[in-house]
C-alpha cells in the first residue's frame, strides 16, 4: 500500500515534490483554475481543522475529516454546474469547490434553524440541489446505483450531462457497488466512479475488503475502463477526470477511477486508529500530501508566494469565524419543522401527532449547543 | 366503457400516462420485449421504444437504486419489481433512500418513484410468489402504499400515483389479475388517494379489507345476506395514508369490526388498523375487533388455500364478533 | 456479583459461550483486532483469534449469507451489524432466508443465528444511526425477536439465544450501552426467551415497553408514584414470541394500559400488542389503549429528543387514559 | 455465443460429436464414473420430459427443464459425498448424482405426504439434508454467500471439505453474486462457483446483464481464477472441476466457472420464448447437444450399446411410472404439520393459530391433484 512509486499502473504526474515526472502528460488547465483548486483545497483543510477543534471542545456532535485525500475531491473540477454528483461523506472539497458555502457549510454541521438539511442529518450529511449536489445518507454504496440511474435520464433525456460519484475502497464490497457498475456498464451510461482508496474502512484494511490486484482491476468485470490514479497528484487526478468525462460525453459509457490515497487521521471524530493500527504508517503517507504537492508545482510555476497563501488561509479562517459567530445567534429548527417533508403534502397521521408533540411540554434537545 | 381486467388496467394506465408525460418511463426484470411475466407492459417496448421501456440487469436494488437517480434527474420512473416477495434486496433502496429523499435533504429532492409489484397467493407460487409485504413499508414514513382491488380502481389510483411527487409502492392484486374485470373508462381519471370505498353497505358488523381480498369479503357479505347479517364492506384501498374517517365513519355506525388481510397477522397491517380505531373510537364498540389474516408461517404451497383467509373464516369470525 | 454495563455484559456472554462452545463463531465489520465500533467484542480477537472473530468485508448481506452458510455447516455464528440502520442490505438474506430456512426445507435444515445489533436513538446519530426496526422482523414468521433493556438481561438473554436452534434477532439498546450498570453473575446463566419481566408493580395502569425505553417508563413510574399514580412497568424482554400471559395479567389487573416504543407509531410493534390484547381481554379494559411512540418521520438529527418518547409524555398519556 | 468453437479461452475437449480434440487432455475418469454419469444423464432428461408432460396435462403446478444444460450437473461428480452443494432450480442431474431418488424428486414435485419438505415449497425446490444437497429457494443469487459461509466453516473446522454452488448468468447480476464472490476472495475459501451461462435469464439475453467479455473475467475482480468451459462438453467439465476441487481442497481458495451453455427450452412451465427470441436459435444449440456428445464419446471409447441405453431407458421411465403411481395413493400432507418448523418449538400463538384453523371448517385445496 506504501509503495505507491513501484506501482506501474499507477496513473501518475508529479512526484512527491510536486515536480512534474520525467516524461509525464501534464493536463491543460488553466491558471486560474490551479488558483481555485489550490484556494478550495486550502479551505477544506481549514474547515476540517477548525471542525475537529470544535468536535473535540464539544461543541460539535461529530465531524470527518478528509486530510491527506483533498485531492481526489477535485475530480469534480473539470464537470460543468449541469453534472451531477454523488458524493460519499468525505469529499468537502467537491462542495466548496461547486460553490457550497462555508456558512451552509458550518449551519449543516450544527444543524440549526438555517442548516439547509433543517436539522434532519447527522453532520457532514450535506445536500444542495442548486449545484446538483446530491444529499449525502450514511448507508454507504446506495448512491453508486442513484447515480447511474441520473446518468442514464440524463442520456434518456438527450442531454449530454454526466454523473460522478464517490465511494470508499470500503464500500466496493457492497451489493450496491455491483448493481451499479453492472448496470452502468450495460447501459452504458455516462457515469464516472470515483473509488477513494484510502486503504482503510474503519479498523478494516483494504487487503481484507477484497483479493483483487487493485479497485481499478474490478472494472474488467463490467467491460469499463478501470484507472489507477496517484490520489494525491492533482494532475494526474485531472488527467484522468478529463479523460473519463470526456468518454462519458461521447456515448462511450463509464469509467471506473480508483484514486490511491491514504486517510491520515481516524474515520471519524469517534474513531481511535492506535487501536488497531501502527502510527507510522500515517507518517510515511503524509510525505505525499496533495496540498503540499500542489503548492510544490505552483512554485516552481511561479504562481505562489507566501503572500497569497497568507491571504487565503486568512480569507477562510475569517469565514469560518464569522460563520461560528453567526452560529452563535441561531436556534434549533422550529419543533414544527420536523413534520414537514415526509410527504408533499402533510397526511393526517402526521399532522394529528404534530398537533399533539405541540401540546405537549416542550422538551428542551439537551444536545443542541451553540 | 371497456371491460378490462386488472392487468389491462394497469397497462391501460401506464400507456395513457406515457403518452401525456415524456418523462415517464418503466424499468425491470423482462418488462421490455417479453412485456413483463405477467403482460403488464406488453405493447409499451413497441410503442414507447427501449429508452423509455427498459430491460435491466437481474437486480433489484439496481432496479430501486436506478430509479431513484432518475426521479432526481427528473424522469418519473415506474419500476417493476417482478415479484412482491423479491422486493427485499430493494429493501435498503427503499426504506433507507426513497422513503428519506425528500425529508432527509430538507425538502431539497423530491423522489416521485412508482414501484409496482404484483403481491398475494392462491396461485400455486409457495414462499416465494405469494407473500403480501404491505405492513413493512406501511412502516416506513415517507413511503405511499396503494393496493387496488379491481380495475377501475387500479387504473385510477396507478394514474393519480404518477401524477403526485411522492414515492409510492402499488401492489397488484395478481390472483385475480385476470379474473377481476369491469369496466374501466377510457383515457385519463384519477381516484383520490387515501380514500377509502364502501363496497357494501351493511349494518351489523364492518370489514375492513383490500387488494385481493376485497372479493372474499364480498361473497361472505353475500352469503350472509342470506342468512339475515348485515355486512359492510370497506376496500381500503389506500393503505398509507389510510382513510380513518370512513374506516370510523363506519365502524360507529356498525358498532363491529373485523379486519381482513392475507398477510401474516402477527405485526400486520390489521394491528395498526385496530389499535387506530380503538384509540378513537372504543366507546363505540361493542366488541373486540378481530383479525382474519395469513397465518404466522412461511407460505406454504400444497396447503396455500388453508393458509390464505377465505370467506368461510371470515363468517365464522363476524359470528364470533357478533356473537361476543 | 460483578458490576457491568450492556457492552460488558453482552462481551461476557460472549466470552463465556465463546469458551464452552468451539462452533460459536463472531464475524462482522470492525469485529477483529477493533472490537467493534461499541467494542461488544473487544478482547475476543486476542483470545479466540481470527478464525474465531471475523473481519468481514463491508456487506452485510454477505454477513448474513455466511453466517447462514456457516449455521447449516455446523457452526453457530454471532453475526454483529453494525447499527441496526444497516441491517437492510442483508433483509433478504434474514426474512427471504434465515427466517424460512428451517420451514421450507421441511424441518431438515435449522439455522442458528444470532444476529446482534445495536438500536434506538438519543445517541446524537440522526436518520441512519437510531433505528428501531424491529417490527420488521416480528411480522416475520421463523425469527425471534429479543430486545433486553439491562445488563442483567442482555447476558442471559444473549446466551440463551446462542444455546437454542433457531434464528434470533438481538436489538441492544445503544443509547444506553453503558449507562445502564447493574449486578451479572459471572459464567453461565440463562433467562427463559419469551418471558417477560414486571420490573415494577402498580395498580392503576400497565406500561408495556423493552429496550431503551424501559428506564423512560421507570423514570415516569417514579414521578407518578409521587402524585398517588401507581404505575405497572412491565419490560418484554423477547418481542417474537411475546409474553402474552404475563401481558394479559397485568392489563386485567389494572384494566388500563399504555404501549411505549421509539419506532415509529404506524404499524409499529405497539400496535400488535394493542390489537392481541384487546382480542383477549377487551371486557377488563376500562379505557382504550394508548400508544406512546416514535413519530412517524424519519429519524431526525438536531430535534432527536423532540422526536423520542420521554417520561413526560408518557405519563400525559397515562393520565388521558386514566381519564378516559 | 453461438460461436462457441471460436472462443479461444474456452476449455474443450470433445468436438460437437463426442471426439476427442486434437492435442485435448482427456481427464482421469474412470469407465464405471463414465457410465454412471451417462445413465444420471438420462434420468435427468427422462425426469424433464415426464414431469413437462404431466404439468401440461395440467397435473403438475409448475416444472423448469434443464435440456441441454445436463452435462453442467455434473460438475458435482468429482465431490466426495461429505462437500457441500448448494442449487440453484436447474440442476436436476446433480440430485440423481448424489443420490436424491426418483420417489422423491417425484414427491416433491407433487408437494404430497411424502415430499421431503412437506408440501411446503413450490415443484423444483428440493432440499436433502442427508446429501448434502441444500434447500433451494426462489430468489436467486442468495445460495452463493452461504455457500461460501458452509466452505468456511468447513475450513474453520478443521476440514477439508469444499462447497459448490451454482448459478445462472443472469444472477450474476445480483448484489448476492458480489458479495459472496468477495468474501471467498478474501477468505480463500474452498467454494466452486459455477455459473451456467445459459444464455437468457427468462427473457432478458446475456448482453444485457454484463458488458463484461464473458462471466468468467469476473473473477479478476475478486482475485480468484475463473475459467471458461464448454458447458456442454462433459469431460470439460470433469476437468475444470477436478482442478478446482483439488485447489480448493488444498487450500489454495476459489474458483469461478463459467459453463457455456445454452437454455433450450422457456424458461419454465409458465414460459413462453416466442414472444421475445428467434426460435432458429435453440437449433443451433441442439446440434451441440450434451448427451449426445457424451454417447458419441462413449460409442468411440466402446463403452456404449443401443442395447444398454434402451435398459437405462426403460429402467428410469419404469422408476418414474412407479413413483407417479405411487402418487397417486398419496394424499396432501396433513394440515397440522402446516405448523410446523417454523420454529423448532410451536410458541403460543402458531399454537393458536393451529387450533383455531383445525376448529374451521375445512378448505379442500382446489388444487390438489393425483
Ligand atoms: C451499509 C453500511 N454498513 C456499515 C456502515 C458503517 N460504516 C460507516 S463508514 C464505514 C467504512 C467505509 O469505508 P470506505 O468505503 O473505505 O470509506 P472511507 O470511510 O474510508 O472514506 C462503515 C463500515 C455504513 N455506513 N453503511
Ligand atoms: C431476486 C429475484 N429476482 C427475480 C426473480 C425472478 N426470476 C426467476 S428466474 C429469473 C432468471 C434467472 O436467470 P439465470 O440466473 O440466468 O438462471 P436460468 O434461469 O437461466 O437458469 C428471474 C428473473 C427471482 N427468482 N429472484
Ligand atoms: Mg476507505
Ligand atoms: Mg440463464
Amino acid at each position: 500500500m506504501v509503495a505507491v512509486q513501484m506501482q506501474d499502473d499507477l496513473r501518475r504526474v508529479l512526484d512527491d515534490d510536486g515536480k512534474v515526472l520525467l516524461g509525464a502528460k501534464v493536463p491543460q488547465v488553466s491558471d486560474e483554475m490551479l488558483h481555485k483548486i489550490f484556494d478550495t483545497m486550502m479551505l477544506t483543510r481549514i474547515m476540517d481543522d477548525r471542525m475537529m477543534r470544535l468536535q473535540r471542545q464539544g461543541r460539535l456532535g461529530f465531524y470527518m475529516k478528509s486530510i491527506g485525500e483533498e485531492a481526489s475531491h477535485f475530480a469534480v473540477a473539470p464537470l460543468r454546474p449541469s453534472d451531477w454528483v454523488f458524493p460519499s461523506y468525505r469529499e468537502q472539497g467537491a462542495w466548496f469547490w461547486r460553490g457550497y458555502s462555508v456558512t451552509d457549510f458550518v449551519n449543516q454541521m450544527f444543524g440549526n434553524e438555517k442548516d439547509p438539511v433543517k436539522g434532519r442529518q447527522m453532520p457532514v450529511h450535506h445536500s444542495a440541489n442548486w449545484l446538483n449536489l446530491v444529499s449525502i445518507s450514511s448507508p454507504v454504496g446506495t448512491q453508486i446505483p442513484q447515480a447511474v440511474g441520473a446518468a442514464q435520464a440524463a442520456k434518456i433525456m438527450g442531454k449530454d450531462d454526466v454523473s460522478m460519484v464517490y465511494f470508499g475502497e470500503g464500500t466496493s464490497s457492497t451489493g450496491e457497488f455491483h448493481v451499479g457498475m453492472n448496470f452502468a456498464g450495460v447501459w452504458k451510461s455516462p457515469c464516472i466512479f470515483v473509488c477513494r482508496n484510502n486503504g482503510w474502512a474503519i479498523s478494516v484494511p483494504r487487503e481484507k475488503q477484497t483479493a483483487a490486484k487493485s479497485f481499478a482491476a474490478k472494472a474488467v468485470g463490467y467491460g469499463m475502463p478501470g484507472i489507477r490514479v496517484d490520489g494525491n497528484d492533482i494532475l494526474a487526478i485531472l488527467q484522468v477526470t478529463n479523460e473519463a468525462i470526456e468518454r462519458a460525453r461521447a456515448g462511450e459509457g463509464p469509467t471506473l477511477i480508483e484514486a490511491l490515497t491514504y486517510r491520515v487521521q481516524g474515520h471519524s471524530s469517534s474513531d481511535d486508529p492506535s487501536v488497531y493500527r501502527d502510527p507510522k504508517e500515517p507518517e510515511i503517507w503524509e510525505r505525499r500530501d496533495p496540498l503540499a504537492r500542489l503548492r510544490g508545482y505552483l512554485k516552481q510555476r511561479g504562481l505562489w508566494s507566501e503572500a497569497a497563501e497568507g491571504e487565503i488561509s486568512e480569507r477562510h479562517n475569517q469565514a469560518i469565524t464569522d460563520a461560528l459567530a453567526a452560529v452563535d445567534t441561531l436556534g434549533p429548527p422550529p419543533v414544527e419543522s420536523m413534520f414537514d417533508d415526509v410527504y408533499e403534502h402533510m397526511p393526517w397521521h402526521i399532522a394529528e401527532q404534530k398537533a399533539w408533540v405541540m401540546s405537549q411540554e416542550r422538551t428542551k434537545s439537551p444536545h443542541y449547543h451553540h | 366503457m371497456p371491460v378490462m381486467n386488472i392487468i389491462e388496467a394497469v397497462r391501460d394506465a401506464l400507456r395513457t400516462q406515457m403518452r401525456q408525460d415524456q418523462r415517464v418511463v418503466v424499468l425491470g426484470e423482462d418488462v421490455g420485449k417479453f412485456g413483463g411475466v405477467f403482460r403488464a407492459t406488453s405493447g409499451l417496448h413497441e410503442e414507447f421504444g427501449a429508452d423509455r421501456v427498459i430491460d435491466t440487469p437481474l437486480a433489484e436494488a439496481g432496479i430501486i437504486g436506478a430509479a431513484i437517480g432518475m426521479a432526481l434527474y427528473g424522469l418519473r420512473p415506474v419500476p417493476e419489481i417482478q415479484f412482491g416477495d423479491f422486493i427485499y434486496p430493494a429493501f435498503d433502496q427503499i426504506v433507507n433512500e426513497l422513503a428519506k429523499f425528500r425529508y432527509r435533504s430538507g425538502g431539497q429532492y423530491p423522489c416521485p418513484v412508482v414501484i409496482r409489484t404484483p403481491v398475494g397467493g392462491g396461485i400455486r407460487g409457495g414462499h416465494y410468489h405469494s407473500q403480501s409485504p404491505e405492513a413493512l413499508f406501511i412502516h416506513t414514513p415517507g413511503l405511499k402504499v396503494i393496493a387496488p382491488s379491481n380495475p377501475y380502481d387500479a387504473k385510477g389510483l396507478l394514474l393519480a400515483a404518477m401524477r403526485q411527487n411522492d414515492p409510492v409502492l402499488f401492489m397488484e392484486p395478481k390472483r385475480i389479475y385476470r379474473a377481476s374485470r369491469g369496466e374501466v373508462p377510457e383515457g385519463e381519471y384519477e381516484l383520490e388517494i387515501g380514500k377509502a370505498n364502501v363496497v357494501r353497505e351493511g349494518s351489523h358488523v364492518t370489514v375492513l379489507c383490500y387488494s385481493g381480498m376485497v372479493s372474499i369479503a364480498e361473497e361472505a357479505a353475500k352469503k350472509a345476506e342470506g342468512q339475515g347479517l348485515s355486512i359492510e364492506v370497506v376496500d381500503l384501498r389506500t393503505l398509507m395514508p389510510f382513510d380513518i374517517d370512513t374506516i370510523l365513519a363506519s365502524v360507529k355506525k356498525t358498532g363491529r369490526c373485523v379486519v381482513l388481510h392475507e398477510a401474516p397477522k402477527t405485526c400486520g397491517f390489521g394491528a395498526e388498523l385496530i389499535a387506530a380505531i380503538q384509540e378513537r373510537a372504543m366507546e363505540h364498540l361493542e366488541a373486540p375487533i378481530l383479525r382474519v389474516a395469513g397465518l404466522d408461517t412461511p407460505f406454504p404451497y400444497t396447503l396455500e388455500h388453508e393458509y390464505m383467509p377465505n370467506a368461510d373464516r371470515l363468517l365464522s369470525t363476524v359470528r364470533q364478533v357478533l356473537e361476543w
